[in-house]
Formats: structure tokens, sequence, C-alpha cells
């Protein structure tokens, strides 16, 4: 068993680097234990992706986000394949999930491939070459442009990008500031003699949470103010209390 | 002696009309489409005739002609590939993802950008389909009458000339997998992946 | 037997020469000197016969084998050439004012002058039109019943044509740019990001 889940540790290293997706993993899994697609077990397959899933979703959470959701639909599988046929109406079969999974992964397997035959012909520049001095003939347009549907789109957007960034509308805020405090408190303590609870001068009409905390904020700094200049006082009695402020 | 005259003028005139199509081809440096040439000559059969001349008149030498797609271009022949140690563009390898999506839009083409990653099982990373569109080797398609009308992607003539290929039915191994049944892209068993 | 095995191998060993002679002066993208020539063949009397081939292959051709400063190229000749009215002319890309533009109408059309200027947030310049008109791939639209009936702009057949588009909707749109990487997320700036 060690060995097994070290084998699959080594997958995982591999799949930083080389790997591209959950078909390339079952693929390599399958490769792995030399096994023709054709006579694939399913069920043993889907077993070892779920183990390796919760090897790695210990080890890096990110990766594993990317496997997830092949993860459910194998294990989905795995639990019709284990279970008892039970005919639902317009569901698919085990049968017909477990041929869709291998379709899936030959069609891979085929592209990979060909990609591979494509990319091993004579190439254009390497083996064999165009007319390295070509004349033009100019009939009908004197001017001749190399102008491609990549330069085309490519500007567009660059010009789309370029607009978006260039209108940042900063949106109006709802701060108070400190200057607005002083001067309520400076006026309110004209008047009144009385300690004030500081949660007092907060408008209670203020819809969202960073306004009010904005308020409670520059308030405070707004009487500390006063103290300093000598014009208030403050009090709490205990941590938590509620802070009181009264004129000197 | 008017009736000798005249054929004369005819066959004068066929040759001029063969050094005419022969330099135009041999002078671009890439393909030229069937109906460009037609421009210039009119007739058909004589365009026919022209281009069956020229594929044997170079069939043997150093440049061969070679159809693309319905156009022609020159290019050196295969047979001497090994001694042209000239300035070669060494292109700068593609990535795996960037390879295997040129092979799948080749090979089903037309094709959509979400079949692309059912295909794959991952979603195209952005800069993949970019690689493949600057080298100039695939090209927006119509768009597919679906809902959202997404944009199918296909490939180009100058991905046919690079990879020395005919027209698309050349491509290696696609009789293979045409008739396993591996070209259906509609096959998929999860739809929804890419998390955007 | 043997003399006449190796007569054969000669043979055929000059043919090849030849071949790589043709293909080289082929794909050079300036006339090839003749050192630069002897450099492969190493015999300068095969040399010499081949290019002597070579002029004679291509004396009646649409293309000729020309000789200057010692150097070899080949060249339309002067029959055709006069026929096709060359003119030799170095492609280059169109202005980025051009471009842009052009990738507006294209995307907006139709669109007005101002409105182009608009996007751009620059002043087009006289020039930056007319080179687009006289391509043909823009051409004047209705006029839009706002104040002064501005005239728009809208592309042509021939645009699609040069860009190999079926249909003007064929373009990638927005979406498509950004997922195929074309459009730079990160440059964009949401102005709608929400403080909590």
């Amino acid at each position: 068993m060690s060995e097994f889940i070290y084998k699959k540790i080594d997958i995982l290293s591999l799949s930083l680097d080389g790997f591209q997706g959950p078909i390339d993993l079952l693929l390599s899994l399958a490769r792995d234990h030399k096994i023709d697609l054709t006579k694939l077990s399913i069920l043993k397959l889907a077993e070892q992706y779920l183990e390796f899933l919760d090897q790695i979703i210990k080890k890096d959470i990110d990766i594993a986000a990317e496997y997830l959701v092949m993860g459910a639909w194998l294990a989905f599988l795995k639990s019709k394949l284990l279970l008892p046929v039970e005919k639902e109406e317009g569901s698919m079969t085990s049968e017909e999930m477990s041929e869709l999974l291998e379709f899936q992964m030959k069609r891979l397997v085929g592209i990979q491939k060909v990609s591979k035959l494509l990319f091993k012909r004579h190439k254009l520049g390497t083996h064999f070459f165009k007319r390295g001095n070509p004349e033009i003939f100019g009939i009908n347009q004197k001017n001749q442009y190399n102008s491609t549907l990549y330069d085309l789109i490519k500007t567009y957007g660059e010009i789309i990008t370029f607009n978006n960034s260039k209108s940042i509308t900063i949106a109006n805020t709802q701060l108070f500031s400190v200057e607005d405090a002083l001067n309520t408190l400076k006026s309110f303590f004209k008047h009144s003699k009385d300690w004030k609870d500081l949660l007092d001068f907060i408008p209670n009409n203020l819809r969202n949470k960073l306004e009010r905390k904005s308020a409670l904020a520059s308030h405070f700094v707004a009487s500390l103010e006063l103290v300093k200049e000598g014009s208030l006082k403050l009090r709490q009695d205990s941590f938590n209390d509620n802070i009181l402020l009264h004129s000197k | 002696m008017k009736k000798l005259k005249e054929k004369n003028n005819d066959n004068y005139d066929f040759v001029l009309k063969q050094k005419v199509v022969e330099a135009l081809i041999f002078s671009s440096s890439e393909p030229i489409p069937y109906d460009e040439l037609l421009k210039r000559i009119i007739d058909k059969n004589i365009l026919n005739q022209i281009l069956e001349n020229l594929e044997k008149k170079y069939s043997s030498s150093g440049v061969n002609l070679y159809v693309i797609n319905n156009s022609y271009a020159f290019r050196t022949s295969l047979d001497v590939s090994e001694f042209l140690n000239i300035e070669k563009i060494v292109p700068k390898p593609l990535s795996r993802a960037a390879t295997e999506t040129l092979a799948i839009i080749a090979y089903h083409q037309p094709i959509t950008r979400s079949e692309i990653e059912n295909i794959r099982g991952v979603s195209l990373s952005r800069g993949t389909l970019d690689v493949l569109l600057e080298l100039q080797w695939i090209q927006p398609g119509h768009r597919k009458s679906t809902p959202g009308n997404p944009l199918t992607w296909k490939t180009t003539n100058l991905f046919l000339d690079y990879f020395n290929l005919k027209n698309i039915k050349d491509l290696p191994g696609i009789e293979d997998l045409k008739n396993s049944g591996l070209l259906d892209k509609n096959k998929v068993i999860f739809n929804d992946q890419s998390v955007d």
C-alpha cells in the first residue's frame, strides 16, 4: 500500500509540469498499469483516481480543484457500478457511462498520436523552402500591405483594453471625515454638560457596515483630538464598556 | 497559309499563357489561388492544361509545383532537403497545449472553443489560441447556430503549406480516426468544466 | 559492368547536384554568389555545367536565370513581365492609425468619423481613411439621421475577401478575444469593484 501511495505522489509531481488534466491523468494511470484501453476496468480506474484525489486534496487544494469535476463524476459512476442495476428513466446506465469515458480517453489518445505525426512531417522553412526573393505584380493595386487578420483583431483588442483601463470612475464614497465629526462634537458640547455615549453620535440611518465603521472611527478620532485640545473628557470604565464623552 | 498562321498564333498564345502562369506562381512566395490565375487566363481548360504541363515540367527539378487546397506554389523539392542547409527558420517549439489544440482544430474543424475543451478535458488557457492565430495557422470560421452562436475555428492554407499538406483530407491518420469513430466531437460526459 | 554502374551513379550524383543548385538559387533571398554555390558543389567544372544547363532550361520559361555581378538569381522573364506589368513592391504593414481605424470600422460599422475619433481618443488625420479607401477595404454607408447628417463608414466585400471572412459576423467578438488571450484581462481595471 505504501508503495502505491508513493507512486501516486510521483504522478502528482508529473501533474505539475507536463500534465494538463483529468483525462490525461486517467490515461496516465491506465498506461502505468500497461492496460489496454479496451480492456480497461473502469471501476479500478475510478477507485485509483479517487484515491489519488484524496492524496492531493491533502497536499494541494488548488490542483485538486481542477480534478474534482472528473472525480465527482467517477464517484458517481463507481456507485452505479457497485449498486445493483436499477432502471431509471432518462439517465445513463453505468455501461453507457463507462463507454463514454472510454471513448473520451481513446479520442484524446488519438489526437495526441496525430499531433505527433503532424509535427513529424516535412515543414516549410525547415525541410522545404519558398521563393526567397519574391517579386510582386502590381496590377490593380499600387500598395501591397501585409496586414493579417491577427493584426486587425489584436489591434481591436488593444483599443478595447485601453479604453477600459482609461475609464476608471471612482465611486462617491459615503465616508465620514474627521473634520465633520469634530464639528458635530463641538457644536453638541457647546450646549450640553452631560455625559454622552460615543455611539449616540453615529447616525442610525446608515445603510451599510462600512459607513457605520467610518462614522465610528472618525467620531472617535475627533473625540481624541478634542481631549488633546483640552475641551473634552473621555471615560471608559472597563474594557468593552461604552465610551462616554463629557465637555471639560 | 492563313490557317497555318492562325494555328501558329494559337500555339504562341498558349506558350505565352503558360509562361505567365509559371511566372505568377514562381515569383510569389505564397500559394496563388486557382481563381487568381483564372482571372488572367480566362479559359479553364487552357489553365488546367497549363498547370498539368507545369507540374510535369518541374516534377524532376530541384523545385516542384505544390497544390495546396486549390492554390499553387513552387517549393523546393523534398529530395534535396538535406543538402539545403541554408538559413533555416528554427520554429519556437509550441507548448503541448498548443500542439494538441492545433491537432484538435485541424482534425475536428470547424470546432468551437468549448468543444476543444471537452476533448482535452481541461479549459483552454489564455494564450493558446492566441499563439496559433499569430502563426496564422487558424482562423475564425462561421458562427454555430446553437444558443449563444459560438464562434468556430478552422485551419488556414498557411497551415497546410507549412506541414506540406494538399488539403485537410491529407492530414496524417485522419482516415484511421474517422473509421474508428473518434472524430465525434459531440460525445461528452461533463459539459461545463470550464471555470471562467 | 562496374563502369556502367559507376557512370550511372555519377549521373545520379550530377542530377542531384543540379537540383541542389536550382533549389538554392530559388530559395535564396538575394542573388547567390558563385563562390557560395561552389562551396556545395566543390568541382568548378561540374558547377559550370550545371549553371549552363539551368540557364538553357529556363531560357524558354516564364522565369529566367540571371547573372548579376557573378551572382545568380531567378527573375521573371521580360516577355511576360511586360505582359504582367511588374512593379517591385515591398509589402509593408498598415500604419498603426490605419489598422486601428479599420478595426473600429469593422467592429462598429456603420460608424461616423467622429464616433471613430471618440473610440480612438484622437482625431483622424486626412490620410488614414484615404489609405483604407484606396485599398477598397471601406466604403461610405448611409447618412446618419442625427444633426448634420454625418456620413457613416463600413467595410467592403474586398475587405472580407482579403481577411478571408465569409461574413462580418464571423469576426471574433469581445468574449472570443478574451478567451483566446487577445485581450489581456490584467490590463483592464474594472470600475465596479465593490468594497465591503
